[in-house]
């Protein structure tokens, strides 16, 4: 990430430090939280159109692309107020995310302006930013005859701004200063260990601190208490097997996905060092993982801990969370740990995942479309998610600073707050924004299938992945 | 009698349906067939004589009664161990055979040396006339090719019976008559027990030694062909055997004097009573009602007490068929020689006293034939 | 009439009118069809470009390129052997377990009828639900085929989630769908064979054996062509069944035609290669269903000449 | 006769109930997953006692599904009614086109006549995958993207060749003399297709138009790449029960059960169609 | 002008050519039974008729009127297939019915012409029945009532009786010219029985291999078959035919027959030196126990009693096989063994052995 973009969570933790001074101070964010209250009882309505325009598309009617997440659900939730604010209808399509990203391809892909506005991760954003299929909102966050003056987007954590942007150079910094805004964050998460606490103090373990210790804390942990296994983490044969546990993780190892130089990519997942942590890796699913692994999604490896069939995740903190509370089997029972693979490494890096609102470029009503984007991922929408729906991990700073939301959260979920602090300072995509990326990482996620099946061993299938990507690249005009 | 073969006692055949009174289809059948024997089973559809077959061959339980085949009783015995071979009327042969293979299959999976197998179907095939199609396949020849590959299926077993229903039915009638008289002459040589089932009286006539008129599940005689004809057992086997059949009336029966039957608006046929042997006078006794029956050809035509419109007069060559309007029901006579009346016109006729069947009103019974009592 | 004209009348053979009537009946059908068939022409020409959706700069025409990649590719001869494989695999073991109940079942009786309209019931299943249900059946923590295996005590096995179980996994899953189709089939081609040979054949003394291999089972065979041809249509195109359940995965293992070009146009927008991966299938299909028609055409012509 | 041994007969039933049990089993179990709930799925081991709740239904025919998160609105009902609408219009379509389309090719031997049919029937051989990517693109700009019209269209895919080719084996095995009786009477061609080409071929298209229902109602990557939500059925739909706070299976498995029902019902209803349908036209083509 | 007629009509069925240029003409209220063995193209004639078949040559003239492009419904005919091809979802009643409701008749018109056409055919107590429940009998009348209820000008039977049991086929071979005759059609009818030709034809149009090989009145062609094919065709047994080459002699043309010299008519004499088959009906030859002039030594292989009628097989000489059938069957058995045939010299045929034409005597 590039040295000139502030990173958001090193902001933040700046934040942090200076809280009691913040708390004490109260101003904006006592401001902040009583616009939120405002907004729940609609009063914010009227507050928000007296600064600007908001009926400006009254009657028209927008059409969303939306997965099915609590994101999705907590906005859901409080779309009556937006279409109070603006006069404007607004429906959606919603969808698991077996399928989501599927429909999002098959619907930008064909052009269709049906859907105005969608949901999408940051690493959509590389197929979808290229192929002209999504708009750069610069366009309409820099321009004030747009943008409600309240909007505030530089209260968005930077690296999560950052994080969303990029140039579209293959291998180009994200957030560069000639990035494009290829999607507005609208909320995250980070990987980091979720744990039973139950579990580990039947078995006499504490949450592990690096991988080694992991693969062993596991492997007791599976030997122990006889049905659950030790640790979840996901398997299938897709991108989202990388990207979580396993490249935070990799990460922390220093390791990275390619080397960039002179706008060339090369493949980098065969180091030796690569190696050595894809060893440990694979071992530790032989030995501890769930046995249909491959099929894993987070569904499944958030299922099995809420339902105690696992006893830990390296996963997203969110789902922990998640898996922590509803009618889960183990509610209540969870602990939350912060977690860097590498034992010689300081502190975590855990990859984040961004989900983001994009613009489909071939919207008719872009203008409006932008509307409902700010709307969404406005503070007083933050907010509401935060304090009443699990729109945990806000994206804004001014909501991590509040009270109520920290309190709820201090309260309830043991250990989320400070697993949360310790991580974020590192958190950030630790990918290579190009082109390839799913290319690349479904191969990944299928060499690393085949090397817990034993169909390949590690330093093999690490040199054929190396060596297929970088034809791939070549053949992509990327190498 | 001295060789008996195959003996049905008291055979019945009922079908169970779900829902539905049981079907008799046969009912308590006696049969013995001698040794060398070819016997017709004739009859129309659903009489019972596929039944009977079928119940033969093993493919039908029998519901009572018991059947003996060269000494054995076989009705509780699987098929293939009755010791009986069959030529299907319909398409039996095994379609993905080639006819050739078809009539070796039960041989060759015998285990008989290819030798021997390949003898005897040449030899019956060419009595059958099909040693061209050999090769072929059953759904490549015509229907008349297949049945007689069937017939030259079961012929080529050596079994105690052989079962053949309606053998010939989809034979050309030139070819027919070929093949009855080769059929015949190699069943007699080898004396090869036989009963084929027929509706064809023609074929009945010309192949079997004794044959058995089936109708209603009932055995309604069993004798020579000359025996039906002359000395039909009752009205049934009167009607049914004979080409055409017997013209029968229901008459008013006088018995004295003269012996006359009376039809209702028809005909009256009478006799002096010294024309009529005292046995038959007796036999009809004093019944008032009774059926007389003159065969077609005994109609005696141009003179005699009665009269009729003729409905039709047909030429058909070497004889004349002609059709009065009698007591609204059709007189056939028939005549080898041309008779030059014209539908429309009135013609006289008459029978003779020893050509008159009469059979019992109540029971059609037969009660005399001619001169003869029943 | 004079001999004149009777012979200008054979100097003449008639003009028959075409008959349009066929065309008209049969035309709106075609024309829908043939609507829809349009994107089948737009695919040929796409799998003859360099066509990725997020690379569009590099769009281009390259003739068969796409092809010639795939011929190179060791991973798409085995996208070529797991789809022959699997399809020769749910075939085979439909045919054999389907001919085996019909025959289990050939005699109609009250209980054999209840038990093949029963038998029916996975057909009516969606095999994209059919495929859910066993993933759920076989999840190892409380799926009851996972229990029971380990009841029997097998202890590691994983269905769908282990290379050398996978493809028995969906296997089982398509047969579980698939065999009551095969056998309704047979079972009617089975009440439908005309007795007398078989009766001819128990009288003959035939051993069974004999009877099956040389009788039945010819006699059956237009019937066995035409369920392995439905059944190889839809097997060597199978998607709902394995992307459900695998995605193709693990590894490599299931990753056949059709999902794996469904990964290569949603997942890489790789529209040249999804197509061309596509048109192979098609060729693949066609050949292959080429074979079984004719089969089948000779088959049915035996038959009814039969009739 | 019997030639059945004991012993026979003894490992035909084993071997039959066998059979029964390797495919009524799935069902039986996903029928009592979907009376349970989603704790009660999750025990280790499984169990077959349970207190049936009938939660899973309620919330899928209120479309309110209770999540950690709030309450949720979903469309299932609606996904089986897309189901039924797109199922039944797309048989019927396909029988308005494709009974006299099969008629046509059974009767008369027409001028590209085979070709055309043959055409028709190949449409079973293309991969469905083929014609839908670029078909997205081209529904766009005939405006045809998610409605119902444009996913019937395509559905014509399925149900279409099905009944030609069944339909067209039936006309053939009718005797056209019943037809040409028809004509001498003096009637119209029109006439004689309405009132005895039709009605003599009503079996062999009853079981054209259930097989293809079926066939349409257990269509998935159709719908799944044409269908929005709004519009899909309830093959894609089945699919939505999963949310942040698990999988539920409960729900899945109340989803499977109503989506199945239908089909099954209307299976059981004809089965006597069907299995004619299966058997003739298919064979006798 | 003729109630129908053929202009040299042909047909074929991808290669086999079917019809080959058949004429044919019937007059009004006449019967023309066409005749033929299977496959000499009789059905298809009838379906070219009737139009459910397009002729590929000539032309068909029904009452002056060309119809050869007319489609079925429009000719006016009257049909009865062979397989029945009753409607089976109707009942009996419709079925007969349907060749009115085309014409648009009243509901009352229409019950009273089918009622009245049912009692004729003995149907009216089955109308209600569907075809299923009909015996075969009662459908072959159904189909019947059904061609002939609108009273057609032309009506076409399509071998009606051949589906029907013996004694039924036999009763309607009686019965059925009075009936044609009371509808005044020209009928066209179809049958591979030459009795039944006989029996109902005014006059038998005799179809071989796709060609019209005569058209005559029944005794003529039985007595005068234009050909040997036709000749083989007629007569039940079939003609025994016996190659010969008449000499001359003194006393007119003389051939030989097992070794004997035999007479025949002087008619025959320009068929002196050829090549011939002679016919001989088997009702024409006698066989008696003692020789007389004229006779010819042969051995009675067998004698088979043929309704009423006793069939003897013979053995010439020469090993030929003749068949002889004497009407009287009453008769005591015939011995086998030797015996002395005999014919009757009037009723020869004679055929030329190289295109099989006969040979009419030709008064001196």
């Amino acid at each position: 990430m590039s040295d000139k973009a502030k990173d958001f969570f090193e902001a933040f933790k700046a934040g942090k430090m200076s809280r009691r001074e913040l708390m004490a101070g109260a101003g904006k964010l006592g401001l902040s939280a009583a616009a939120a209250n405002f907004l729940l009882n609609g009063a914010a309505t009227r507050a928000l159109a007296a600064d600007f325009n908001w009926k400006k598309f009254s009657g028209e009617k927008l059409h969303l692309l939306l997965n099915k997440h609590p994101y999705a659900d907590a906005m859901i939730a409080d779309l009556a107020n937006f279409k109070t604010l603006t006069g404007m209808d607004v429906t959606y399509d919603i969808f698991p995310e077996d399928v989501y990203f599927d429909k999002v391809t098959a619907a930008l892909s064909s052009k269709s302006s049906q859907y105005d506005a969608f949901m999408t991760g940051a690493y959509m954003t590389w197929t979808y930013g290229p192929a002209g299929w999504i708009e750069d909102l610069n366009q309409w966050i820099k321009d004030p005859a747009k943008t409600n003056p309240n909007y505030n987007w530089d209260d968005v954590l930077p690296g999560l701004r950052a994080s969303t942007a990029w140039n579209g150079v293959p291998g180009g910094e994200l957030g560069s200063a000639d990035a494009k805004q290829w999607c507005i964050p609208w909320g995250f998460e980070l990987n980091s260990i979720t744990y039973n606490r139950k579990m580990y103090d039947k078995v006499g373990v504490k949450p592990a601190n690096n991988l080694p210790e992991l693969v062993e804390t596991a492997a007791k942990l599976t030997k122990d208490l006889g049905g659950p296994y030790g640790i979840g983490v996901r398997g299938s044969r897709s991108w989202a097997t990388i990207h979580p546990g396993f490249l935070s993780g990799y990460a922390n190892y220093g390791q990275k996905d390619f080397t960039v130089s002179d706008g060339k990519l090369k493949a980098a997942m065969n180091t030796p060092e690569s190696k050595d942590y894809h060893k440990l890796w694979v071992k530790m699913i032989q030995e501890s993982g769930p046995k249909n692994w491959s099929t894993y999604t987070w569904y499944q490896v958030g299922t099995d801990l809420g339902a105690g069939a696992s006893a830990t995740i390296f996963d997203a903190d969110i789902l922990g969370y998640f898996m922590d509370g509803g009618d889960n089997k183990e509610k209540g029972n969870l602990g939350f740990h912060a977690f860097a693979a590498n034992p010689a490494a300081k502190a975590p890096t855990p990859n984040v995942w961004i989900w983001s609102l994009a613009m489909n470029a071939a919207s008719k009503q872009k203008d409006a479309a932008w509307y409902f984007m700010q709307w969404a991922s406005s503070t007083e929408h933050d907010m509401f998610g935060a304090r009443k729906m699990d729109f945990v991990n806000p994206v804004r700073q001014s909501v991590w600073k509040d009270d109520e939301f920290r309190n709820r959260i201090e309260k309830s979920y043991n250990g989320y707050l400070q697993q949360y602090e310790a991580s974020s300072p590192g958190a950030r995509i630790y990918f290579t924004a190009q082109p390839l990326f799913f290319d690349v990482t479904t191969q990944w996620a299928e060499t690393l299938q085949k090397m817990v099946a034993k169909q390949v061993p590690v330093d093999e299938g690490l040199d054929q992945l190396a060596a297929s990507i970088d034809k791939q690249l070549k053949d992509a005009g990327l190498g | 009698m001295a060789d008996i073969a195959l003996s049905l006692t008291k055979v019945d055949k009922i079908y169970q349906r779900r829902g539905k009174p049981p079907v008799h289809a046969v009912k308590s059948l006696d049969m013995a067939v001698e040794r060398g024997e070819i016997i017709a089973l004739l009859g129309s559809s659903g009489c019972g004589k596929t039944s009977t077959l079928r119940m033969i061959a093993g493919f039908e339980a029998v519901s009572n009664g018991d059947i003996v085949l060269a000494d054995r009783r076989i009705d509780q015995l699987p098929p293939a161990r009755r010791g009986v071979a069959m030529a299907f009327e319909g398409y039996s042969l095994y379609p993905p055979l080639t006819v050739r293979d078809n009539i070796a299959f039960a041989l060759k999976s015998a285990r008989l040396s290819a030798k021997d197998v390949e003898k005897r179907v040449a030899e019956i095939s060419r009595l059958v006339e099909i040693e061209e199609i050999l090769d072929r396949y059953p759904s490549s020849i015509s229907g008349g090719q297949q049945q007689r590959a069937s017939l030259a299926r079961a012929l080529v077993r050596r079994a105690d019976l052989y079962l053949l229903d309606e053998p010939m039915g989809q034979l050309e009638p030139q070819l027919r008559a070929v093949l009855r008289g080769r059929l015949k002459s190699l069943l007699v040589e080898r004396r090869m027990t036989s009963i084929f089932v027929t509706h064809d009286q023609t074929e009945a006539n010309a192949l079997a030694d004794r044959i058995a008129v089936m109708e209603a599940g009932v055995l309604q005689q069993f004798a020579s062909q000359k025996e039906l004809r002359d000395r039909p057992a009752n009205l049934f086997v009167a009607t049914f055997v004979g080409e055409p059949p017997m013209n029968v009336f229901e008459a008013a029966v006088e018995n004295g004097e003269r012996l006359r039957f009376k039809v209702t608006a028809g005909p009256t046929f009478d006799f002096a009573s010294s024309e009529i042997p005292l046995p038959v006078r007796q036999a009809i006794g004093g019944r008032e009602r009774a059926v007389v029956g003159v065969r077609p050809h005994a109609i005696r035509l141009g003179g005699g007490l009665n009269e009729a419109r003729i409905v039709s007069n047909q030429w058909l060559g070497d004889q004349s068929h002609l059709a009065m309007d009698v007591a609204g029901k059709l007189l056939v006579a028939v005549s080898h020689k041309p008779i030059a009346a014209k539908a429309g016109e009135k013609i006289r006729y008459d029978a003779a006293a020893a050509d008159l069947h009469v059979f019992d009103a109540a029971t059609e019974a037969a009660v005399s034939h001619g001169l003869e009592t029943a | 009439m004079t001999a004149a004209a009777v012979k200008s009348h054979e100097a003449a053979p008639r003009r028959r009118k075409a008959n349009l009537l066929p065309y008209f009946l049969s035309l709106p059908a075609l024309l829908v069809c043939v609507g829809i068939l349009i994107p089948f022409v737009t695919a040929i020409y796409y799998s003859l470009l360099r066509f990725r959706l997020n690379l569009p700069m590099l769009k281009g025409f390259i003739w068969f390129q796409n092809y010639i990649d795939f011929l190179t590719d060791a991973t798409f001869w085995h996208t070529v052997r797991v789809s022959l494989l699997y399809t020769a695999l749910t075939v085979g073991v439909e045919l054999v377990f389907g001919l085996t109940i019909a025959l289990l079942l050939q005699k109609p009786s009250r209980v054999n009828n209840v038990i093949s309209v029963l038998l029916l019931l996975p057909l009516m299943t969606a095999p994209a639900i059919a495929a859910l249900m066993w993933k759920l059946m076989t999840n190892p923590n409380f799926g009851v085929l996972s229990y029971f295996v380990q009841l029997l005590g097998v202890s590691n096995f994983k269905w769908a989630s282990d290379p050398n179980t996978a493809l028995f996994t969906v296997v089982l899953v398509d047969v579980w769908v698939y065999t009551p189709f095969i056998m309704i089939l047979l079972l009617a081609g089975l009440r439908s064979l005309p007795q007398q040979p078989f009766e001819a054949a128990a009288l003959d003394g035939v051993p069974r054996r004999f009877v099956f291999f040389r009788i039945t089972l010819p006699m059956l065979m237009p019937y066995m062509v035409t369920a392995a041809l439905f059944r190889l249509l839809d097997s060597i195109q199978q998607f709902d069944i394995i992307y459900p359940m695998t995605q193709g995965g693990p590894g490599d293992t299931l990753l056949v035609f059709q999902v794996r070009s469904y990964l290569e146009f949603y997942q890489y927008t790789n529209v040249g290669k999804s197509a061309a991966l596509l048109i192979i299938l098609w060729a693949i299909t066609y050949a292959l269903s080429n074979v079984f028609i004719k089969q089948w055409l000779r088959l049915r012509e035996r038959a009814r000449g039969l009739a | 006769m019997e030639s059945t041994s004991f012993i026979e007969r003894i490992l035909r039933g084993a071997a039959l109930s066998l059979i029964v049990i390797f495919f009524l089993f799935p069902i039986f179990w996903i029928l009592l997953m979907s009376f349970q709930t989603n704790e009660e799925i999750l025990r280790i081991p499984p169990s077959l006692f349970f207190t049936p709740t009938l939660s899973n239904y309620a919330a899928l025919i209120t479309g309110k599904l209770a999540t950690v998160s709030g309450t949720l609105d979903i469309a299932f009902m609606k996904n089986l009614w897309n189901s039924v609408l797109l199922s039944t219009a797309s048989v019927a379509i396909a029988l308005a086109l494709g009974v006299p389309a099969a008629y046509a090719f059974a009767r008369f031997k027409f001028r590209l006549g085979e070709d055309i049919a043959f055409t028709l029937l190949s449409f079973r051989f293309a991969p469905p995958l083929l014609v839908l990517l670029p078909l997205s693109l081209y529904f766009q700009a005939l405006g045809l993207t998610d409605t119902y019209v444009g996913l019937i269209w395509v559905y014509q895919l399925i149900a279409l060749p099905l009944i030609l080719w069944i339909v067209r084996g039936y006309f053939e095995d009718i005797s056209p003399d019943i037809e040409h009786a028809y004509r001498v009477a003096g009637h119209s061609w029109g006439r004689t297709f309405l009132r005895i080409a039709i009605p003599l071929a009503r079996p062999g298209i009853a079981a054209a138009g259930l097989l293809a229902f079926i066939f349409c109602w257990n269509n998935f990557v159709f719908a799944l790449i044409l269908a929005s939500a709004d519009k899909q059925p309830v093959t894609v739909g089945a699919l939505a029960f999963v949310t942040a706070s698990g999988i539920q299976y409960g729900q899945i498995a109340a989803a499977i059960v109503l989506s199945v029902t239908p089909t099954l019902a209307l299976a059981l209803y004809a089965q006597r169609y069907l299995v004619e349908g299966l058997s003739l036209g298919a064979v006798k083509g | 002008m003729a109630a129908l007629e053929l202009r040299s009509v042909s047909k074929a069925f991808k290669a086999s050519k079917v019809l080959d240029s058949v004429s044919l003409a019937a007059e009004e209220g006449e019967i023309v039974c066409v005749f033929g063995p299977s496959g000499s193209g009789k059905t298809v004639l009838l379906r070219l008729i009737a139009g459910v078949e397009q002729a590929d040559e000539g032309s068909i003239m029904l009452e002056g009127r060309d119809v050869t492009d007319t489609a079925p419904e429009a000719r006016g005919v009257g049909m009865a297939f062979q397989n029945f091809a009753l409607f089976p979802h109707m009942s009996a009643f419709d079925n007969v019915a349907s060749a009115l409701t085309a014409r648009r008749a009243s509901p009352e018109a229409i019950r009273g012409k089918v009622e009245k056409i049912a009692r004729l055919l003995k149907i009216g107590h089955v109308l209600e029945h569907a075809p299923r429940e009909l015996s075969n009998g009662q459908k072959q009348r159904t189909a019947l009532a059904r061609a002939l209820v609108a009273d057609p000008k032309i009506l076409l039977l399509d071998d009606p009786l051949r589906n029907v049991d013996a004694k039924l086929r036999y009763e309607m071979r009686l019965e059925l010219p009075a009936l044609l005759r009371t509808s005044g059609s020209t009928v066209l009818y179809v049958t591979q029985d030459y009795k039944e030709a006989m029996a109902l034809g005014d006059r038998i149009a005799v179809l071989l291999d796709g060609g019209v090989a005569q058209v005559a009145k029944p005794a003529d062609i039985y007595r005068e078959p234009a050909t040997l094919g036709v000749a083989r065709l007629f007569g039940d047994p079939a003609i025994n035919l016996v190659p010969v080459q008449p000499l001359a002699s003194p006393s007119g043309p003389k051939i030989g027959i097992g070794g004997a010299s035999l007479s025949l008519p002087a008619s025959y004499a320009h068929a002196i030196g050829k090549r011939c088959m002679l016919g001989l009906r088997p009702e024409s030859l006698a066989v008696e126990a003692q020789p007389s002039q004229e006779s010819f030594d042969v051995d009675l292989v067998a004698a088979t009693p043929l309704n009423e009628k006793t069939l003897l097989l013979l053995r010439t000489a020469d090993g030929r096989e003749l068949l002889a059938s004497e009407p009287n069957a009453d008769e005591a058995p015939r011995r086998h063994g030797p015996a002395f045939a005999r014919f009757d010299a009037n009723a020869v045929l004679l055929f030329d052995a190289a295109n099989g034409r006969r040979i009419a005597p030709q008064s001196a």
